[in-house]
Parts: structure tokens; C-alpha cells; sequence
């Protein structure tokens, strides 16, 4: 996990904007803003903006969320600030995703009126994997999980393939950007659309990715090894941004 | 491309006929504070349409949601706009021997109470197929009150398409008349009745929240009905010494209930920490049919009243830890 | 003056809502709250709403305007809560009304391009025109201003007559409801939606009412006297609402 | 019924091109605070479309639109949404043998000054010809802007139709894909530099508004640029303790100018009432064409800056009678 949360701190470019749930892509984003990112605007999409935050919030919602913030304000502000375009990065996850990014975290099954597993639903996932500019999704990594086909389309990724966001009416330039798994990075072959694996985790080899993973990846050339965490980085994230282990210690 | 989901639609978009009723409503500056019973009692009937503020487990209506619960309405929709804790506790309405609370449920999220996990009893009211459900997204609910609360029959938005959740709504397409772009619209949506917590109001239902809003400022406004409790009752000239604070004003507001803590379990901005013992308490209990039942009849059934369910909950000394965590986190 | 804002004052019921401007409407609602209708609700379309006011505000975005008021909120609010329909009364006014009570208020002349006189134009007239319930118009009555055809339909009225409006898509049930002049009291036919004497001000004749209007008028049957202010309105017109004559003094 | 009014449409409702701009307008909580010339000079350009804030001649940037007349900015666009003394401050770049400053308006209130009268020269520019003009409503004009904040290309309103304000508008007409009726449109308005004064900003541009915000609030977020003026300055830790009562956030923000009674002659809430002398003088000296441009070339054009201006207008003495007509009207 630690890992994790330090290969998507690190795609966090200072003065960029991120919408961001609780649990890791908080402390990620937390991270980064220790670190190489001071500059880095967090948004929960209640309504916070821009907290100190003492401790990760609970809930997307919560007082933490806009604690000594810049600003506490409504959902819709933050979902037209990513629909105007302003907001560079969000973070999903989901039950089920497939090749093109999409995301299932509605249900599990193969009958909608009799699913096997009520999920939640799209709560704003659909919206900011709609109109944010970049997708991250931090996520275990397995057969259950990277599937060929979702039992339910929640969140758009790149749909179907290249065009099909544009047709059906979604951002142009917008889509999933990276999806990093407890095995690898992955990416989107800017071309085809699909996910691809860009750097493996140390000691983890294309076939071991492969064979958690239901559709066809491709890799990247070269492919890389993607980056242990700094001593700076784990020393941030256990002694300031996660202290009690919530998350580091899943 | 679809050009209209196939979810239900369970309000018409009908703005005139919403116009009609908000002419009739009254607009007097009375005097609206009453009990959360007589405010329940009076202003949410079976089969109406519910709308529930704040954000699931913070700055909600516990208190107005137990009591809706108590009362045992039958047959209501709701709109589960990341309904947490609020749509958990609509849920001991379904399956507990009392009828059926939630008959028809608009979603964003549901189920689930974010990191917490999922509840297991609200699984088992919605996998059972007993309610018929239409599949939004937050902002999307969101954009349904605004339209209400503007009166217009539908608003623009660019997102969710092409997913199954669009399939499964009743969003539709149009084509924009400047750019020949395809959009997505949604529907306004006017609840029959609608509850918010909030943090102070005047005994006419002038209002001020503090920390975010979430949609609470559309859904106030596109609400036929609104209870609102608060958790200070203050003075008509404490309103006017500072009217940029007021968020919701008297003419949207049908009854006052002053109920302190009455977001609890939830959290409140600036007033108390959720407690997250007792959600957990929750969703443990839930696991086992029976100990739920016992659990909600002694909580809930058995409570005359909110008071009675906070002092069951730890009482004084459980608000005051709660109000440290707040305030010292 | 004074007959014409006392005979407004008594149009405006107790429990009303009423988007007003400065001036005579501003007088007329000061009035009715003082008087028959305690529980009125003033608002202004930039924002103010309920204030007690200290005094006429100037500007309808003047601060007076929220002045001790209930809640100092945004234009679209007080546009959108008449657009839903909780605003039964609105005061208009214009430099030319004709027999369907549409309004001019954008130029005179006959060349958009060019006009004789370029006015302000519509402001918020024709959003309050559309869409509050029931709008009232206080103006001098002369035939400059009651006109056949205006040079410019900045604002809504029954448009060319009965069904009109709800063909535009205005919504139903709403339109001009009473035309309050310095010679007489003006409503509108239920069916043809023209514009007809209610009441004619003490010692006024219809002849010449009829002699300072273009278009034909039609009367009320029986016709009424348009009653004097009484006494106590006078008295609180004169000593509180306006009492440096800057309305009542015209 | 018309299908689309005839007015030009001066800024195309593409909600792509804006996203381009809004991905790459800087984003970092740097110092903005800089001198109004500097802010004109940075981020006003010729041929701008121009949007102020406030109303008229409430809580507008009066400082910052001296500086563009004086900088003699050329061929901007305008929204003239219940514009009042601001568009006659913007009136004096036209025909005062400096160019033109104002070429194309989007009208909703122009030339007058509410129950203060028409300004002559503003009559005299617009009646000439020399302006193209679009017809609009406030409602409409706010919509726009909203629109724009929101990023989509059009909002629905029921106001206007059926007259001629609509025909000499850029609105459209859809028809509802719910109730089938026929709803006007109205197209999204994304000026390139907006002007807005407020009360309170820090140095990175969180901003506080107290009273009412009129358009603001969308105005904030639709602008390409924004160039804020504010009565104080205030510190970020101060932000902080309340952000309830920020009103437009940093990052919408590239200019913060520290111009204490930056509003006057305008009102400006809880600080100081407007000067009804003064604006009388002005629509006074403005029939007299000749005393008219002696006016502003002593008022504006000779003045260095608004500090000038200020002293020009009786200097402390009057700023402090205003401040007593406002706290004790």
C-alpha cells in the first residue's frame, strides 16, 4: 500500500487541482503536498476546499474536509469547477474495471432488478471520471476486479474505445490516466485506448500481472520498474500523513 | 447513442403545476416551531416524495428520520443523493414487520456508508427487488433539485453518458441549438417533502448552515414541504443583524424543530464528530437478523422520542467526547 | 400621487411576496406593510430581501435594500423563487404600455439602429414580467404613453391577446393584472385580455381617461370610484414612509 | 414563434475552448497583489469582452474601470447587466477623441442610472450607431454567466419570449424532451476579463462579498481573467478560521488590488453609502458636451490614479460622511 500511495503521489504535479475521496488517494494527495507538490488544491466533492486537514476525513463530507479551509461550499461548485474544465486530477475506484478504464461500483451480478451485490452506485464517480481531466485509480489487483466485461457501466472511461467518449457527448481530452494496482502502473495506449502496463512493482513479473488480469495487456517499451518509495516519502507518510495505519496498514 | 434512459421517472417535470403549488403555499412569517412528532405528524404523508439533507452520516436529519421511521409512512420515494447513515436508517421501515417504508428509491449511492462498508440490512431491503430504483449520480440529483428550485423542466449536464447508469436513469439527450453538440439533460425533480438539519434558525424558519452546503440550498428550495431541526433556535433579530448568512428563508420553510445533536450519529461542522462506534454498532448488528430487530425495536420503536434515543446512545457524556473530537481533531 | 400608491397599498394582500423597485412601488409596499398587509414580503431583484427599511433605497442593489432584511442573496435566487412561482406581485413600469399591457422600456423611435431615444432597456422587467404571478404598473396616464402600437416589446404582457403568452411559453396564469394611473384604476378582461377602467379617480370621466389614451378602453360594468386614501394611510404615507417627500412630492 | 432571436452573438458558447483555457489558466495560491494599473496593463487586452460586477452602481469596481478608460483600452465588448455608472465611466472612451473603447454590448440596463435619469453621453454613444448591440434581460444575462460557471453551452428560462427584447437577443428556443413545451435558451457567456470589487481578499485572491452578491458568485467563475479590487486585505489564516464565508475562491483569482472605497461614488454595504452629489454632478456636466470632457479629463484622464480621484471627490471628509450615511442611514 505504501507503495502504492507513493507512485500516485508522484503524479501530482504541484499547483494542480485534485478532487479526492478518503483512504489512500487522500493520503496520497496529502503526500504530495508534503513533498513535491506544496501547491497541490484538494477538493471533496461536498463542498470542501483546500483544508489543513488534521486527520484523513471519514467521510467525502465530513468537517475535516474544510478544516481551516479555503473555502466550505456546495457539491455543485466543485462538480462545475471539474465541468469548467479547472480541476486536472480525480481519484475512483470500483468493483470491476475493464480495459478501456471503465468503472463498476453499482452491482454484481447479471440481472439489475435481482443483483447478487447491491453496490453503492455511482455517488459522484460518474461525474468527476466524466468531467475531471485525469482519471487515477488505486486498487488491489485481481481477476475479480480487471475484468473483460463489467456487470454494470457506473463511470465512463474510455467506453468502448477511441472516439467513444467524444460521441457520446463527454469532454474531449479527458479519460483514466493511470490505475495503480498492488502489482503495477498502468496506463492507456494513447492510440487503442486500452490499459497497458507502464512500470512493475519490484519483484513482479508481466505474467503475474497478466494472470490477475482477465483482458489482454499490453506493456509499454521500455518497461520500467516502477520507483520504491523515497526514505523522505515513508518517513511523511507514517509520521504525519497516516500516524495510526488506517490506511498504510490495510 | 440512447436518447433517453430507461429508468423510471418517478416525478413529472412539471413546472407549472409545480408554480401552482408553491402560489398556495403559505408565505405568512409565522411562528413554525413544533415537536418532531407534530412536524412529521403533520407534513409527511404516505406515498410522498422524500428528500433528505446534508451528506449522508453528516449534518443530517436523524432525529426527523427516526421519527418518519416511528410514525411508520408507508410507500414513499426517496432520493438516495449519497445516502448513508439517512437511507440505513429509512431501511428499518422495509422487511421489519411494519409494512413498507421505502417503496421507490431515485440513486446516487446508497447501501453503502462510504469507507464503513456496506449495510447489510439495506442489501437485503434492495437486492430483495421490492423497490423500484432509478440510477443517478450525485451531481446529477444535485442538478435535479436546482432545476426544481429554478422551475425549469430540465438542466444540461456533460456528464455519465454513455454508461449503464444513464441507461438506467430517466436523463435524455438534447442538441445544443448553438453548438449541434449532443448533452445530457436531467429532469427537475420536486420533492413532496424534504428534511435538513441545520445549524441555527429563527421560530419563522430563517436559516443558516456553516461549513458546506452539499445541495441543502436547492433542495430547500425545490421541496413542496421542508422541516427543517436545528440545533439553536435564535432570535428573528440575530437573522437581521447579518442577512448574507441566512441560507434558506422563511417562505420555503413549513415547520421549526429545535432538536440538539440532531445530526447525531452523523457529524456536524463545528458542533460534534460523528461517532463512529456507533455506526459501527450499526452495521454489526445488521449482520444478524434478530439482534437487528431487537436493536432498532429498543432504539427507534421504543424511543418515544429522540431524546430518549440519544440517552440511550451515551448520553451528555457521548455528546461532549464527540464535540471535543470536533473541535480538536 | 398619494391616491395612486394608497390605491397599489390596498391591491397588495397580507402574506403576499412582491419583487418592487424604487420609488411609488417602493412607497406602495412600505404602505401596505404598515397598514392592511403586516406580513407582506418585500424583495429586490439584486438580492435583498425582507429588509426593515431605514429608508427608500436609491438603487435596487443598494444596501438599504437588505437592510436589517431577512437574507441578502443573489440575483438568480429572487429570479428563480418567481420563476417557481412563490412571487405573487411585481411593480412595472415603462415609458409606453399598450392595450395589452406589454411594456416598452428599450427606445423610442422607430429604427432599432438608430433609435430617437435609447432607454435602458429591459433590466429585470421582462424576467419579473414573466414570470411573478400578477403584475401591477403605476404610471402618468397621457397618450404619449398609452399607446396603440409600441415602438418595443421589452416586457411581456397578454402579448397580441387571450393565449398569447402561454403560446410563448410564459407561464399560464400569470400577466398584467391592474394599471394604477394619475386618472384612473385599470384591469384586464378575463377573455380578451384587454386592457378595461375599473375605477375612475374622484372627478375624472371616462371621456377623459379615453382622451389620453390611443387605444379604445373598455369599462367595468358597474364602475367604480376609486377610493380616496383614508386617513390613516395618509398619515403614515406622509410621517413614515416618505417623509421628505421624494414620492409623494411628484 | 420564433426559433432564434436575430441579435449577434458575441462570444461563441463553446464549453470545449473554455475547458482548454480553464486546464491552463495558472492554478498555484501565489501572491496576486498588485497595483490596479499593473492589473489593467496585465490583464485587460483591446478587444476584450469585459464583464463588471456589482450592481450598477452598487459595489462596483469603480477604480478598476477608471484605469481601463485611462489606459484607453480599444474595441471591448461589454455585459451591460443593470450596468449604470459603470457603463458611463466606460462611455467616456467613446467619442472623446481617444478611439472607442466600448464597440459591442450585451444589454440588459445601459444608459440609465435607475431613478437617477439617463446619462447623455452614454445616450450619445449608443444612439449614434457607433455600438452593436445584443438584447438581453438581467435574468438572462446572469444566466449566461452561470452557464459559463457551470460549463455547459445553454441554460433554460421560461422569461422573454414572445417579445422583441427576445428578437434583437441571441436566445433560442428547445423544446422540453419531458414536457414537450417550448422553453427558451439562452447561451453561455465566458467573458475574457471581469472586473469585481468586494470587501474582503487575501493575497491569493479567497475572496469575501457581505450583502448581496447580484451575479457575482457566477460572474467569479465564468471569467476567463479576474481582476478583484477589495476594501481590505486580509490574511490567509483569516480565511481559514471561516470558510463559509468565502465567496470566490483563489484559483478563479489573477488579480488582487488593494483599493480601499474602490465602489465610489457606488455604494458599497457596510462601508459606505454611494454619493448622490456626485453621481448628479456627473449626469449634470454630461449635457454640456464640452464642460463634459473637461470632466473626465480632470477626473480620470489628469488623475495619476483613483487616489486622485478620491481627493478630487473631497478626500476623507467626504469618504467619512458616507461611511455615516451607510452605518446610520
Amino acid at each position: 500500500m505504501e507503495l502504492m500511495i507513493c507512485a500516485a503521489a508522484r503524479t501530482l504535479e504541484d499547483g494542480a487541482m485534485v478532487v479526492v475521496g478518503t483512504g489512500a488517494p487522500c493520503a496520497a494527495a496529502m503526500l504530495a503536498q508534503k513533498t513535491t507538490a506544496p501547491n497541490l488544491t484538494l477538493m471533496f466533492e461536498a463542498g470542501g476546499v483546500g483544508p489543513r486537514l488534521p486527520r484523513m476525513p471519514i467521510s467525502v463530507g465530513d468537517s475535516r474536509t474544510f478544516y481551516e479551509g479555503l473555502m466550505a461550499t456546495s457539491m455543485s461548485d466543485i462538480m462545475e469547477t471539474c465541468q469548467r474544465g479547472m480541476v486536472d486530477y480525480t481519484f475512483l475506484g470500483g468493483a470491476q474495471i475493464d480495459a478501456c478504464g471503465n468503472l463498476n461500483s453499482t452491482m454484481i451480478g447479471d440481472d439489475y432488478q435481482r443483483p447478487r451485490v447491491r453496490l453503492p452506485g455511482s455517488g459522484g464517480a460518474s461525474d468527476l471520471g466524466s468531467l475531471c481531466w485525469r482519471v487515477l485509480v488505486i486498487t488491489p489487483h485481481d481477476r475479480r476486479r480487471f475484468v473483460k466485461k463489467l456487470d454494470f457501466v457506473t463511470t465512463p472511461g474510455y467506453l468502448d474505445g477511441p472516439g467513444a467518449r467524444e460521441a457520446a457527448g463527454l469532454p474531449p481530452g479527458s479519460g483514466p490516466y493511470k490505475v495503480i494496482t498492488s502489482l503495477a502502473v498502468l496506463g492507456f495506449h494513447e492510440e487503442t485506448k486500452r490499459m497497458q502496463i507502464e512500470s512493475l512493482h519490484p519483484g513482479i513479473t508481466v505474467e503475474q500481472v497478466q494472470a490477475e488480469t482477465e483482458f489482454e495487456l499490453e506493456c509499454c517499451s521500455p518497461l520500467e520498474v516502477t520507483s520504491e518509495p523515497t526514505a523522505e516519502q515513508l518517513d511523511i507518510l507514517r509520521r504525519e500523513v497516516d500516524p495510526h495505519r488506517y490506511i498504510i496498514g490495510r | 447513442m440512447t436518447m433517453r434512459g430507461n429508468g423510471p421517472l418517478f416525478v413529472e417535470p412539471d413546472c407549472d403545476a409545480a408554480r401552482q403549488w408553491f402560489r398556495e403555499k403559505p408565505k405568512q412569517m409565522s411562528d413554525k416551531v413544533m415537536s418532531v412528532q407534530d412536524a412529521v405528524r403533520q407534513f409527511v404523508s404516505d406515498d410522498d416524495y422524500l428528500a433528505s439533507g446534508g451528506f449522508g452520516g453528516d449534518r443530517i436529519a436523524t432525529a426527523l428520520l427516526h421519527e418518519i421511521v416511528r410514525q411508520q409512512r408507508q410507500g414513499l420515494s426517496f432520493a438516495g443523493h449519497t445516502a448513508t447513515h439517512d437511507f440505513q436508517l429509512l431501511c428499518a421501515g422495509n422487511d421489519t414487520g411494519r409494512g413498507q417504508l421505502l417503496k421507490r428509491v431515485d440513486i446516487a449511492y446508497i447501501v453503502g456508508l462510504e469507507a464503513r462498508g456496506l449495510s447489510p440490512h439495506a442489501r437485503r431491503v434492495v437486492e430483495s427487488g421490492q423497490i423500484e430504483l432509478c440510477e443517478w449520480t450525485n451531481y446529477a440529483l444535485a442538478l435535479r433539485f436546482q432545476a426544481a428550485s429554478m422551475g425549469v423542466p430540465f438542466l444540461p449536464v456533460r456528464g455519465f453518458a454513455g454508461t449503464d447508469t444513464f441507461d438506467h436513469s430517466a436523463a435524455a439527450r438534447v442538441t445544443c441549438p448553438y453548438t449541434e453538440q449532443e448533452l445530457t439533460v436531467v429532469p427537475a425533480l420536486w420533492p413532496d417533502v424534504a428534511v435538513i438539519h441545520i445549524h441555527e434558525a429563527d421560530r419563522f424558519g430563517n436559516c443558516r448552515i456553516f461549513g458546506t452546503s452539499v445541495s441543502d440550498w436547492h433542495v430547500a428550495r425545490a421541496a413542496k414541504k421542508l422541516i427543517v431541526s436545528c440545533e439553536r433556535l435564535i432570535s428573528n433579530d440575530e437573522i437581521r443583524r447579518d442577512p448574507t448568512s441566512t441560507t434558506i428563508p422563511f417562505y420555503c420553510v413549513d415547520a421549526v424543530c429545535h432538536v440538539p445533536h440532531g445530526s447525531y450519529p452523523g457529524n456536524m461542522p463545528y458542533e460534534y464528530y460523528s461517532d463512529e462506534e456507533h455506526l459501527r454498532e450499526w452495521l454489526t448488528v445488521e449482520q444478524d437478523f434478530d439482534a437487528y430487530l431487537e436493536f432498532i425495536e429498543r432504539l427507534i420503536f421504543d424511543s418515544a422520542n429522540f431524546e430518549e434515543y440519544l440517552a440511550q446512545c451515551g448520553g451528555a457524556a457521548r455528546m461532549d467526547t464527540l464535540r471535543q473530537q470536533e473541535l480538536d481533531p
